[in-house]
């Protein structure tokens, strides 16, 4: 009786482990995915604003940059004109 | 409630009780940084956000999608180990 | 084609869809007219004409030398204004 209640327990407590162990892999790897997938999609969010903010940043002093190369070359060429017409005057 | 389910919230209760539970699941924390699961599942939470795209992504989905590759990955060796302790501190506390 | 480069295309495009790219550039002269960036670069001009004198100077070369100062003159209100405005119209039209 003894012997059998003995392999009883063992059996038990093979048991046991073996479903406390999967329950404990279960609910660190629940908490973990869900902290990691959690963490990520913050990440890859503040990720995305940085790179928004840098590339407005960017487009914007392009377009800065293509109007004042524009607006100088004419303004020069306004300018040089006007100047080359003043001397013709005084010429005349 | 059978004598087993019985015992086995009682052994479950004294396990958290003692802390032992906790310390356990902290044990296997530090194996799956230690054997670098947490990377790689970083790794593949980047690569589903990179597929779907950002916008079309949830916490939630995020977590149904990795979930099954999480749980495969973890490694034998620190299920093995995580058995072998708990079998430690069954012996050890033989009276639960 | 880099994320940054993707990134800046998509802005681009949405600007030049909506017209807007070409509204920002109007609002950028006006604003320039307004702050007398333009006279004071037209005195500059008038400057380097007359230090180099006008037979010895091309449109070319008056472009490279009043460019850097052009630059520099543009206010930085002015840019921060338009580019408010490039985020204001980003936040209401674009989903990026």
């Amino acid at each position: 009786e003894e012997a059998r209640r003995k392999k009883e327990h063992e059996a038990f407590l093979t048991d046991f482990t073996f479903s406390l162990c999967t329950s404990i892999v279960d609910e660190v790897v629940n908490e973990s995915v869900k902290e990691t997938a959690s963490s990520e999609i913050q990440q890859a969010v503040s990720e995305k604003a940085e790179r928004v903010a840098k590339c407005t940043e960017q487009v914007c002093s392009s377009l800065v940059e293509e109007t004042l190369n524009a607006d100088i070359a004419v303004l020069v060429e306004d300018v040089l004109e006007a100047e080359l017409q003043r001397i013709h005057k005084y010429i005349k | 409630m059978s004598k087993d389910s019985q015992m086995r919230a009682a052994i479950n209760q004294k396990l958290i009780e003692m802390g032992e539970r906790e310390r356990l699941k902290e044990l296997l924390r530090a194996k799956l940084v230690e054997c670098g699961w947490k990377d790689q599942l970083k790794a593949h939470c980047k690569d589903v956000i990179r597929e779907k795209g950002l916008e079309h992504v949830t916490v939630e989905d995020l977590v149904t999608e990795v979930t099954p590759k999480g749980r495969a990955l973890v490694p034998d060796s620190v299920k093995k180990e995580l058995l072998q302790r708990i079998r430690a501190f069954l012996a050890q506390h033989a009276t639960l």
